[in-house]
């Protein structure tokens, strides 16, 4: 069958399909796969869906890569989002998402909207939302937006989470100038379900109705501002599109509870939420992945506002609908639960055998298009990659040349905004409700506990965009290596894993190599670690006047507990515990926090030795396994130094610490605030140093010194100072500068 | 004793606290749907928090209206037992059956943090399980918590010893900074005259397993009604 | 017929909105701001035979729902038809 | 002088909170509400010299803080002196 153009709608030609986005190429491959010339509606269907965000035609070939199975891989790959199995019956449904530019262009509603958006992702997979977390990235602190999106992002993260009752657990904020003109707003949801509930999104059985439920259809988030110039024909309905989508997290929270509770009836077949591309993509993938076709009426689907054209409808991202394909003759079953929770389910469609991706409006067939070429048969590109003549370095203006004596710059490293306390930030997110947090914000990893069970689950999000500016693939490894050590400190064993790559221009080489050896970082950090890629997103083209950011992915790492009384926390907890460092490698002020607030000359990275890494990560869970330890604390940002101050702020008791290293006087910056390796800071009672030793070999355990109950940090004659200064410090450093309380 | 926990559209912590009564407390409850009118034989009514309809308009406007509320009014005229926290607590002050009413917080930024109160009155069956003075550290997490009223009608408040909860310090002072959302007189938690109805924005729910973030002492509250109602 | 409704936060009651959006204005260098009060703005779109029969309306919706007489002060105006 | 501002949702965007109070009203027996937007109403007090001078003003002010022009459209009057 053929389709038709509406009267009035733009002529469709080469011009119009630039317009919209698409390359010449593209234009004739989209001829070829029709046979004819497609109408304005199936132009903008395919737009939309051969555009980067939907078919991911740069990345998909090197995404391959990535080890997405495993003894654990309980479903994913294909799917609105991937799940593991953490035991019991139970799987832990997981996946991060960005919303980075909707962020900058709106701070409030384009962070809640990413919330929103993520939560439906692992609802529609049939698990209920139990924790979510973000990773932020803003401009430098002083830049004069830099506020403004930090107080609308954070307050749209809360806004929206905390009204749909998702505990924030975790997450992490960073303000770098590489990102004045872009920032990186990535959430994160992790939702649970039994193992037989599992939902799919691959439709079944041809003459099945497709219903529709949620908010209404309106002209929110339509792209193409370029196009509309070239149609007069909706230049007044243009005027009326929102440049900006608002999300309704009251809605979220009715479409949560009705849509599990539809599940359980089992007459839904398959479900997917209108993400980006809204009724086109879920319909035209829920389709595909059943090899089968699917016929919208679009007379049928619920209207905000009346007169919204057929290509409008395909295209809006209105938020919170979802898209379900039912049982014939249980619709009823379906709509009365729906009706409970006062939404409505709307038959807007119905499986067809012919597999294609069939529009109907006002008795014509808009669009006809084959599934296949919809999803499988998107263009995929191999793009040059090549690396850049010089490696580009993210850094922080030479405050001065040389640093200051150690305690001074101990202090300004707890108040720079990279590091102090976020209690700011996450005091906004409620981390309390659904009665399972264990550990929120504010330690090195989350943990919830799995009510009915023994079990817990530990989690963490992180980056770290200056190694990877220096290189993008050590930079990536020592991302995974970082989130599986938060994980590991808690006493989780690493199972999983979910990526968000935040990147530049793609069609320029030097960023193709960039992902590209990004992509193999998170690669070969996954196999060693065994845990899979289970799910992940890409955001490319994130620059502005031509200037990239730096090359971020972004790693978030859930472990399991088997009995999560066993967990550990940062925090020293028993005067005369001895301390111990593990460490892989020696630390480098290469991209480190020092080096960005006092501009040292730093040196390349040293290279990571995985097999190490693997070592660590084992020996921190035997430790916990084992109860062998009181307190296991990740040295992050600001080095050793640092993560030793962080381990005295114990709210219930501040400790000190007595620490000799035998440091040179004078080339001490390394070994105090050098980042980069891999290091964990240690305490137990001293009758279990042996025993910890054997667990972490090959690695050396070295004892440096002890807890003590006077609240002073000590690391021989450099630093000698108040830990509870150094909290105050920490605590006040981000609600000072943003003169809050 | 038989427990009932009201579902709101947008109430979030309905299923906590039927968790805590069941699984932890070992208690009878039932969970009450907000367009029906039947209490099920409750002996005390909890009205949850989150955000009921959104919280649009005003917390707590549009839920008073639900069907269940005519007979939790009825309930609460007839002397039952009835439990508001946070969103409840709005709810509750919204339907006038507790004086007052909670505005955004002094910071106008939503607030999750541990916070300690201090027991005012604990001749009531809400707290007949502590004594006068006890501290208790109770997670709170609201936007609109900021508890106000005319003076008058503070001072009569005051005065019958129906401020049951109020924000100190960990010394038991009571101090600015103690006060988290700027509550006049520092109040957590209010009863009504005939102290059957209570309402309180600190989540003691949330605070009945050691475990927890949230830490357990929520449970003498629910200690007390269980008392109180034997 | 369009009613619209104004509900401001009464006197006395104090009024955090106000004061920080009053703050801001002057920290973004507006001078001479004496005061600001921030309310609610509801604008309706109603069937009623009569004008009269609209303002009866607006005035039960006002008193049951949309402000709180504890701490609100409403107004309203009918237009149209 | 006294400005009254009156902020309201953007034609087109989406209005949870018109919609929910809608529903609210609905339910409470209200019937021929077609449709219900709910914005803020912001009333300040500012030393003019002139009313051109205050509408000035108002203006800069509406753009700079008081509406969010990407989903917000602002109107507001002067009145007084
Ligand atoms: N945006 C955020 N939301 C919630 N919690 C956050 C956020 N940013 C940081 N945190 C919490 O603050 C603590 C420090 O963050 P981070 O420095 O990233 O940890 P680490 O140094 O172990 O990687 C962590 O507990 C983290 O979960
Ligand atoms: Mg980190």
């Amino acid at each position: 069958m053929s389709a038709v153009s509406l009267p009035g709608e733009p002529v469709v030609d080469v011009v119009q399909a630039r317009a919209h986005g698409l390359t010449e190429g593209e234009y004739a491959a989209i001829e070829r796969c029709l046979g004819r010339t497609p109408t304005f509606t199936e132009l903008g269907v395919f737009s939309v869906m051969w555009s980067e965000h939907c078919s991911y035609k740069s990345s998909r070939k090197h995404l391959r890569m990535l080890p997405m199975r495993g003894p654990r891989v309980a479903g994913g790959p294909g799917e609105n989002a991937g799940a593991i199995d953490i035991g019991d019956g139970w799987v832990a449904v997981f996946k991060i998402e960005s919303h980075n530019h909707p962020s900058f262009v709106e701070p409030y509603q384009g962070a809640a909207t990413g919330v929103g958006g993520i939560l439906r992702d692992i609802f529609t997979m049939g698990a209920r939302p139990i924790a979510s977390m973000n990773s932020l990235k803003f401009g430098s602190f002083d830049h004069p937006r830099t506020r403004y999106l930090l107080s609308g992002v954070v307050g749209g993260i809360g806004g929206y989470g905390n009204c749909v009752g998702v505990p924030t657990v975790a997450g992490e904020v960073m303000f770098d100038a590489a990102y004045n003109a872009n920032i990186l707003v990535n959430a994160f949801c992790l939702g649970l379900a039994r193992r037989e509930e599992l939902q799919s999104a691959r439709a079944r059985g041809a003459g099945n109705p497709v219903l529709y439920v949620g908010s209404a259809t309106g002209r929110d988030g339509i792209h193409g501002a370029s196009l509309l110039a070239s149609a007069e024909f909706d230049a007044e309905s243009a005027s009326k599109r929102p440049t900006v989508q608002v999300g309704d997290p009251f809605t979220e929270k009715l479409l949560i509870e009705a849509c599990l509770e539809a599940m359980k009836t089992g007459a839904i077949v398959a479900i997917q939420d209108m993400g980006a591309a809204g009724l086109t993509s879920s319909s035209s993938e829920m389709a595909g992945r059943g090899g089968l076709g699917i016929e919208l009426d679009l007379d049928r689907v619920p209207l905000r506002e009346p007169g919204l054209t057929p290509y409008e409808i395909l295209l809006s991202e209105s938020q919170e609908r979802m898209l379900l394909v039912a049982e014939r003759g249980r619709e009823g079953e379906l709509a009365a639960v729906f009706e409970k929770w006062d939404l409505h389910a709307v038959t807007v469609g119905r499986i067809t055998d012919d597999a294609r991706w069939r529009a109907l409006y006002c008795g014509r067939v808009v669009a006809d298009i084959p599934v296949a070429s919809l999803s499988d048969e998107a263009p995929v590109y191999d793009r040059p990659a090549a690396p850049p003549a010089m490696p580009m370095r993210v850094r922080g203006t030479k405050k001065r040349p040389v640093a200051p004596e150690p305690g001074a710059a101990l202090r300004a490293l707890l108040a720079s905004p990279n590091i102090c306390s976020r209690r700011w930030v996450y005091r906004q997110y409620d981390w309390i409700v659904q009665s399972n947090t264990v550990v929120g914000p504010g330690s090195d990893a989350a943990i919830v506990r799995i009510k009915g069970s023994r079990r817990g689950l530990a989690m963490k999000v992180d980056s770290n965009p200056r190694m990877c500016a220096i290189d993008p693939y050590l930079g990536a490894v020592a991302t995974v290596c970082e989130a599986a050590r938060n994980v590991a400190c808690a006493g989780a064993r690493p199972a999983g894993i979910t990526n968000c790559l935040n990147y530049g221009n793609p069609e320029r080489p030097e960023i193709m190599w960039q992902l590209v050896r990004g992509i193999e970082g998170l690669r070969d950090a996954a196999i060693a670690f065994e845990t899979p890629v289970i799910s992940g997103n890409v955001s490319l083209y994130n620059e502005t006047e031509g200037r990239a950011i730096p090359p971020t992915p972004t790693i978030a790492m859930v472990g399991v507990f088997e009995d999560v009384e066993r967990r550990v926390t940062q925090c020293f907890k028993q005067p005369g515990d001895v301390i111990l460092v593990v460490s892989t490698a020696p630390p480098s002020l290469a991209g480190s926090e020092f080096d960005a607030l006092f501009g040292t000359v730093a040196e390349g990275l040293e290279r990571i030795d995985l097999e190490r890494e693997r070592k660590l990560i084992e020996g921190l869970v035997g430790c916990a396994e084992g109860g062998l330890v009181h307190s296991a604390h990740d040295v992050a940002e600001g080095g050793f130094a640092v993560a030793l101050a962080e381990a005295c702020f114990n709210l219930d008791g501040i400790f000190g610490a007595e620490v000799e290293l035998a440091l040179p006087l004078g080339g001490a910056a390394e070994a105090l605030f050098g980042e980069g390796a891999s290091t964990v800071i240690i305490s137990a009672p001293t009758d279990r140093i042996e025993a910890i030793g054997t667990l972490f070999s090959p690695l050396e355990i070295r004892p440096i010194g002890r807890v003590s109950d006077r609240a002073r940090l000590r690391i021989d004659s450099l630093i000698d100072e108040d830990v509870r200064g150094l909290m105050a410090v920490y605590e006040e450093a981000l609600a000072g500068r943003l003169g809050a309380k | 004793m038989k427990w009932g926990v009201v579902s709101f559209p947008g109430s979030l912590d309905d299923a906590d606290a039927l968790y805590a009564l069941r699984e932890v407390m070992g208690q009878d409850a039932t969970r009450l749907w907000h367009k029906d009118e039947r209490l099920m034989g409750a002996q005390c009514i909890i009205l949850p928090g989150g955000f009921s309809y959104g919280d649009y308009l005003r917390c707590g406007a549009i839920a008073r209206f639900s069907p269940i509320m005519k007979s939790i009014a009825r309930f609460a005229a007839d002397g039952g037992l009835v439990i508001g926290t946070c969103n409840g607590f709005q709810i509750l002050c919204e339907a006038r059956l507790l004086p007052g009413v909670l505005v955004r917080n002094r910071s106008l930024s939503f607030i999750c943090d541990r916070v300690i109160v201090r027991v005012e009155n604990a001749r009531t069956p809400f707290t007949c399980a502590t004594r006068a003075g006890d501290l208790l550290r109770l997670p709170i997490k609201h936007g609109e918590g900021r508890y106000v009223a005319p003076e008058d009608e503070i001072r009569q408040i005051e005065e019958r010893g129906q401020v049951l909860l109020r924000y100190v310090d960990a010394s038991g002072a009571e101090t600015d900074e103690a006060n988290p959302n700027g509550s006049m007189h520092a109040i957590a938690g209010i009863a009504n005259e005939r102290f059957n109805v209570f309402g309180l924005m600190p989540h003691p729910e949330h605070a009945v397993e050691k475990m927890l973030v949230g830490g357990d002492d929520g449970l003498k509250l629910f200690h007390s009604v269980i008392e109180s109602v034997r | 017929m369009l009613v619209k409704v104004f509900v401001t936060p009464r006197e006395g009651i104090l009024d955090p909105q106000g004061r920080a959006t009053e703050g801001a204005l002057r920290s973004l260098g507006f001078g001479g701001v004496n005061s600001v009060r921030v309310g609610r703005y509801i604008v309706l779109d109603i069937d009623a035979p009569t004008k009269a029969a609209a303002e009866e309306a607006a005035k039960k919706m006002c008193e049951q729902l949309l402000a709180n007489p504890l701490i609100e002060d409403y107004r309203f105006e009918v237009e149209g038809a």
